[in-house]
């Protein structure tokens, strides 16, 4: 492509934190009017170089070009005010404050007497998330929306001011097809007005639908770019990105199912505000042992709520039997769950599954620290020794036992996780989407990891966002829409069509 | 709007409500307007701090240091007033009018206020603690200025602020009417104000938006100290005398008005009108517990488990927030 | 509109009930006007004279016929008279004074400064004239402590061969007193006498004496006269105390207010109580918080 | 470990060593055995509390109550021995040895922290108000209890907890000891200490793991309670009186012990050793002052830049936590 099109550069840039170097001599070119995605593996350093872009980070080693000039970001506003505006990978809003505040947040309109505008801003606001086909007044208050919703008031917000440059890290991550859809249309269009977009996701086949072209990172280093999208296929994207081939096309082994080792029966969860409203409405499934079932449904569809009912979150609201191993159990508590033998990997490990400022070790052994007793007290050895052995057998990446959670990759953190559950010895364990923010060599080793772990006899339920992973990894299929079981299919039967038919009602 | 959200909305209110209806059942000099302008003006002292404590505990920090700078920059403006400022050695001498006088005071709580943000932003001191070393500073700096005595005869202008009344309503009341006025203003409808409260709701998404987070809490600790300034010279003006131990556990009542009036501690929700009901359940307490000939041992007691109800009832219609 | 037969009120309002001889003193004056048919509340001011300032306008809205007053300073509380005066109150203050002669009906003090005056004579003479001392004072913030620490030094600072080696804050706490003579006791191991601006401090300088094995060597004086500080006297622990009379006090004024509400106004503005040395030559003569009448 | 991860860990022994130094050079009787002895026994009142405190803190939490909790224990153990529990009205008299007293006085002090757990854990009310205003209400209790008058006159069993020696060593800081060993053992190698800093360190994901999070809360309070009733009945014996006001403001002392000893107000991070650490600056820090005889007034001002050093050391070798 022609010089003239390189509207943003990075040169030779580097940026260490304390320890790490996550970015190591990179440079990139980012073309006018063209989605530019930037591919990798957890931690290769794509969020680290969107916030340099962005003014997040102001130091660093290199240097940026805009326009060809040299420009020194020294917070996210001077970016913003250079054309250059980010939807970061974690949600950023602020809880209590309406849609509007939120979008207009750090660049409020203001009258003639310094007073906040509202009515024009909550005009503009009303206008925005009709562009993204939201239909939420604009006084709603962000705690009030779906994660969805959230997201997507995040593209809002970076769509308010007419940026040139537009970075959006996951953005898909945690919204509906029907709004990814609405996302990619209106990346069309700002792809007409000469807007550039830098774009980052571990979902390769919606890359396919939207990329221009790839740029690879790998630990910290650019690794090269495909420019021909038309010739380029899957597996070559991932070797651009692990730097090896990785057998992509997993379908889960058949292994034998044994009795049924988890059974719940008409589950029911109230909303807690409205009387006849329910987040989980007459829900009934079973479990086998070696089963791995698989629930899929779009956001919102009351999956999240249902694992949390049956593992003894809401036992004050919940209504319904559960049975294990044919016997019925009365779950009270979280507590009650564990000792039952179930397990529950949350869906966001790092507010929920891990204790980061803890060493690996003491997270692994958190939900059955009573395994590393000796006399009533706890023992290190012990201790270390259950966690090295989990280390060894997940293939957790991490310099040690004691290295602190925080540092570990996505995917590896996940795997600790998985680790804790492991160490109860659990007979059912639930998975709450297994590979969400996890690169696509994380994900082979975690479906390989269910796999085995249902051929050694255990039961699991994986909820799952993504079709093509709930229908390569599981034995059948619930699919569930507005808080109920909406259709269920075998293996055999399940194909993309009938899922989705039965997900959307 | 339903009638439950009614109900919780208007929470504070509604618990004010039934206890000036019990109050006024059990006592008949609760309801007259002596006992309605002694509780105003009783309570403005509190509201002043207390509007200033809202703001800090919006950004999610606290300030224990309120109390200490009251009873400093009472100090400051009434040595100010009455001794000026006097160097023999350097043949230096300045005197200060009134206004002069407060000025000096509401200066001194106001730079109190910015160390204060200065530790908690450049050093990332954790609030609680350096207002708790300011606490000990202030209250160590009023006892050296002071000499450990109080500063009285202040004179009739000065006397005004605390005593006097203008337009039929007791000064103290105007002025705290004016900071309320003002701090709602601010925080419902000024950049500022809806800072404070992205600060307080995400700090970290916040900075993301661009926000100037250490600034805008430099200038929250600030307000809180000139607040707490206000207080002491409404305090000293009332007593025609700067007392070195005023303003003592000032701090711990300033709280619990702002959690009665549904602040949260964790930042990001509540209001100063809220603070403002808050102050007034606590002032009508007060006064209907002495009204009522309660003993002061068990007030204590009472007004303990009132706190804790008031906060209980919050927690109740607000679950899903912690 | 209210039937005669009601009883009048009257109000004790108290610097502070954290200290016992306070609590005396608020106690008998209630006792007393109840004893004489009034209705009585005490309030208490928690060493803190805003919180008075609000007691005041409460009980003025409250319709209280008198006012037993406690005061918290000397300033800082004449407005509070004034106010009650202007509403038509009379207010009758007990231990302490204000600085005010027209507010106050009458004024039953204890002369903090002129006991101190005395007890600082008596320690000159137990002292022999020299020695090294050292002082604790209350809360320093508080005009009682310096009323006493001044009338103190009034007398003992003109013997040139009486060295203070340290003076030292304890709040009026007993405990803070221990911890704070321990630690003067290191670097001062050769003290003869302790003077302490309240019994409290007294009685915890004395424990710190006594774990330090210097209690019989170091003479110890204390301020108020209360029980422990008596009984540890009549032992030959404590050297001397300052009696202040609050029952006395209390009752003189309570029955002052009861004559003033019947019509009598022929009283005297001021009216000092001595204060009374208390040694371990004349401790038989006193009960403990002064004689009831 | 190099050099700087080797000062970072002992920043607070580093920080008493060099006071300690300082203090020797300007007085040559701060490094006496008697000295020595004097600042232990006078700091254990504070490490006993601060010791509960730490555990609070840890789960992220406050304490607000302890100084409270400490008068009214310290009073119901002295009541007890000195009069029983008298009820004519129903002929009951019971009388207390000096064990019953003790174990009186403790009971009631993990009862009032059991409360606060209660409120916090049950009802959700946070931490710093649940406690504030269990503050108000155990001192009314004590007031009620001992009716402003000291309990006084307990004999010499009871003196010798307070006063007495053993083996060398003041009882104070044998029971001190004691209870420093057990909670070292506690927090370090024990499931309930584990899971203290679980649920400080992300509460959430120590629910999820199937801790029983409301019931170490409440024994975390409960304990802190105790160990406040512990210091009460040391502070009543050592005095060999229980006075009504004690404990008056204990609870910023012993929250600056914690802090200063490097445990994190947001929870998670935190050592009893660092505890100890901090309450040993702060007392060594009183008893020099007054060894110096610096200025009542001067001692405040310096003990909160004493606070605010210590703090910023800890901050700028932990730059990335809050
Ligand atoms: N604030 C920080 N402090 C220290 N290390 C950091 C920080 N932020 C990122 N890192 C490290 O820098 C490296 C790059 O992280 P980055 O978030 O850029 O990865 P990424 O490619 O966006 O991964 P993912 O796909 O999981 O989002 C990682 O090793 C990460 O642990
Ligand atoms: N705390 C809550 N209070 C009230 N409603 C909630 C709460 N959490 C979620 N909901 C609602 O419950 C429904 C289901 O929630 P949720 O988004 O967790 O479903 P899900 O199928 O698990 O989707 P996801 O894939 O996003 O996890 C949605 O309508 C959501 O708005
Ligand atoms: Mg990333
Ligand atoms: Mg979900």
């Amino acid at each position: 492509m022609e010089k003239e099109n390189i509207i943003l550069r990075a040169e030779n840039i580097t940026k260490r934190f304390a320890g790490v170097t996550a970015l190591d001599d990179v440079s990139i070119d980012v073309y006018a009017g063209k989605v530019n995605v930037i591919v990798g593996e957890n931690g290769a350093g794509k969020s680290t170089l969107m916030k340099i872009l962005s003014g997040v980070y102001p130091d660093y080693e290199g240097e940026l070009l805009l326009h060809g000039e040299e420009v020194k970001f020294s917070n996210p506003k001077e970016a913003m005010k250079s054309g250059i505006a980010i939807i970061h990978q974690e949600l950023n809003l602020i809880p209590y404050l309406s849609i509007t505040a939120n979008i207009y947040l750090g660049r409020e309109i203001v009258d003639s007497f310094g007073m906040l505008d509202f009515k024009k801003m909550n005009q503009v606001t009303k206008e925005l998330l009709a562009r993204l086909d939201c239909d939420v007044p604009p006084t709603t208050l962000v705690s009030e929306l779906r994660v969805g919703q959230q997201q997507q008031v995040e593209i809002a917000k970076a769509l308010l001011e007419d940026a040139k440059v537009l970075i959006m890290d996951e953005p898909t991550s945690a919204i509906t097809d029907a709004e990814v859809e609405v996302l990619f249309r209106i990346i069309e269009s700002l792809k007409k007005q000469k807007v550039s977009i830098l774009y980052i996701s571990h979902k390769l086949d919606e890359l396919f639908e939207i990329a221009d072209r790839f740029i690879g990172l790998r630990d910290g280093k650019m690794v090269g770019t495909i420019e021909n999208i038309v010739e380029a296929n899957k597996d070559d994207l991932i070797r651009l990105m692990v730097g090896r081939d990785i057998d992509n096309h997993y379908v889960k082994e058949k292994s034998p199912l044994g009795e049924e080792v988890f059974r719940a029966e008409g589950i029911y969860l109230p909303k807690p505000t409205g009387k006849s409203e329910f987040l989980v409405n007459d829900v009934s499934f079973s479990v086998r042992k070696g089963e791995v079932l698989g629930i899929f449904g779009l956001m919102g569809a009351g999956r999240t709520e249902l694992l949390e009912t049956v593992f003894g979150l809401h036992s004050k609201l919940m209504v319904g039997n559960i049975y294990i191993d044919g016997q019925k159990v009365i779950i009270k508590s979280v507590m009650d769950a564990v000792a039952k033998g179930m397990g529950l990997v949350p869906e966001n490990r790092k507010e929920d599954g891990l204790v980061l400022e803890m060493p690996v070790f003491k997270n692994i052994s958190m939900a059955s620290v009573e395994q590393t007793l000796k006399n009533g007290f706890l023992n290190l050895g012990l201790e270390i020794g259950l966690a090295k052995k989990y280390i060894t057998d997940l293939n957790i990446k991490t310099p040690s036992p004691r290295q602190k959670v925080k540092n570990l990759s996505g995917g590896n953190q996940q795997k600790v996780v998985l680790s804790k559950w492991l160490a109860t010895t659990p007979k059912i364990l639930f998975l709450d989407e297994p590979t969400r923010g996890i690169d696509v060599n994380a994900k082979n080793e975690i479906y390989h990891l269910i796999s085995n772990l249902a051929k050694e006899g255990l039961g699991v339920l994986v909820v799952s966002s993504e079709l093509p992973e709930i229908m390569a990894i599981c034995d059948r299929i619930i699919v569930m829409g507005e808080s109920r079981i909406t259709g269920e299919f075998s293996q055999k039967e399940a194909t993309e069509d009938k899922i989705m038919n039965a997900a959307i009602l | 709007m339903n009638i439950k959200t009614t109900v919780i909305k208007f929470q504070s209110i509604i618990a004010l409500f039934i206890l000036c209806v019990v109050l006024a059942l059990l006592s008949d000099k609760f309801l007259t307007p002596e006992n309605g302008w002694n509780i105003m003006r009783q309570i403005s002292i509190n509201v002043c701090i207390s509007v200033g404590m809202t703001l800090v505990i919006l950004t999610r920090g606290i300030d224990l240091s309120v109390g200490s700078i009251l009873a400093f920059s009472g100090a400051v403006a009434a040595g100010l007033l009455k001794y000026g400022i006097d160097i023999p050695s350097l043949n230096l001498y300045i005197g200060f009018t009134v206004f002069g006088a407060i000025l000096g005071g509401i200066l001194v709580g106001g730079g109190l206020g910015l160390f204060n943000g200065w530790m908690i932003t450049r050093f990332k001191v954790p609030p609680f603690v350096a207002t708790l070393a300011m606490l000990t500073i202030a209250r160590g700096a009023t006892m050296l200025w002071t000499g450990g005595f109080p500063i009285t005869g202040l004179g009739e202008h000065f006397a005004f602020i605390g005593t006097g009344w203008f337009l039929g309503m007791p000064m103290p009341v105007w002025i705290t009417i004016i900071v309320v006025a003002i701090a709602v203003i601010v925080t419902r409808s000024t950049k500022f104000g809806r800072y404070v409260y992205a600060i307080g709701g995400n700090e970290s998404a916040a900075r993301l938006s661009g926000l100037n987070i250490n600034k805008i809490k430099i200038w929250v600790y600030a307000l809180a100290g000139i607040l707490a300034a206000v207080g002491g010279i409404i305090l000293t003006s009332r007593l025609d005398s700067a007392q070195p131990n005023a303003g003592f556990s000032y701090e711990l009542d300033s709280i619990a008005a702002v959690v009665i009036g549904g602040t949260s501690l964790s930042g990001g929700r509540g209001s100063i009108m809220g603070t403002v009901q808050g102050a007034l359940i606590i002032g009508v307490l007060n006064s209907g517990l002495v009204l009522l000939n309660v003993s002061p041992f068990w007030q204590q007691i009472i007004k303990g488990f009132v706190i804790l109800i008031a906060v209980i009832l919050d927690r109740v219609n607000h679950p899903n927030e912690d | 509109r209210k039937d005669g037969n009601a009883p009048k009120k009257i109000a004790v309002v108290i610097s502070t009930l954290n200290n016992p001889w306070f609590v005396v003193l608020g106690e008998s004056a209630a006792q007393k006007a109840r004893d004489l048919g009034y209705e009585t509340t005490i309030f208490d001011s928690q060493n803190n004279t805003a919180k008075e300032a609000e007691h005041f306008e409460n009980l003025i809205a409250a319709g209280y016929s008198a006012v037993l007053f406690n005061p918290t300073d000397a300033e800082g509380s004449v407005s509070n008279v004034n106010r009650a005066k202007q509403a038509g109150i009379p207010t009758f203050c007990m231990d302490r004074e204000v600085n005010s002669l027209e507010g106050p009906v009458t004024q039953i003090i204890s002369d903090s400064f002129s006991g101190c005056v005395d007890l600082g004579q008596y320690f000159v003479r137990q002292m022999n004239k020299k020695g090294k001392y050292v002082e604790l004072l209350g809360l320093v913030g508080d005009n009682n402590t310096w009323n006493r620490s001044k009338g103190f030094h009034s007398v003992v600072d003109h013997f040139p061969d009486l060295k203070m080696v340290a003076q030292q804050s304890a709040d009026f706490d007993r405990n803070k007193a221990m911890e704070v003579l321990e630690s003067v006791l290191q670097s001062n191991p050769d003290i003869d006498a302790v003077f302490c601006g309240n019994d409290a401090m007294a009685m915890g300088a004395y424990q710190a004496l006594v774990s330090a094995g210097k209690a019989d060597s170091v003479m110890v004086f204390g301020f108020d006269g209360t029980e422990d500080v008596m009984n540890a006297i009549k032992n030959k622990k404590i050297m001397a105390t300052a009696m202040q009379s609050p029952k006395f006090m209390a009752q003189t004024a309570a029955e002052l207010a009861d004559k003033y509400l019947k019509g009598e106004r022929n009283m005297d503005r001021k009216m000092p109580i001595t204060v009374e040395v208390v040694t371990q030559d004349n401790i038989s003569e006193f009960d403990a918080y002064g004689s009831e009448n």
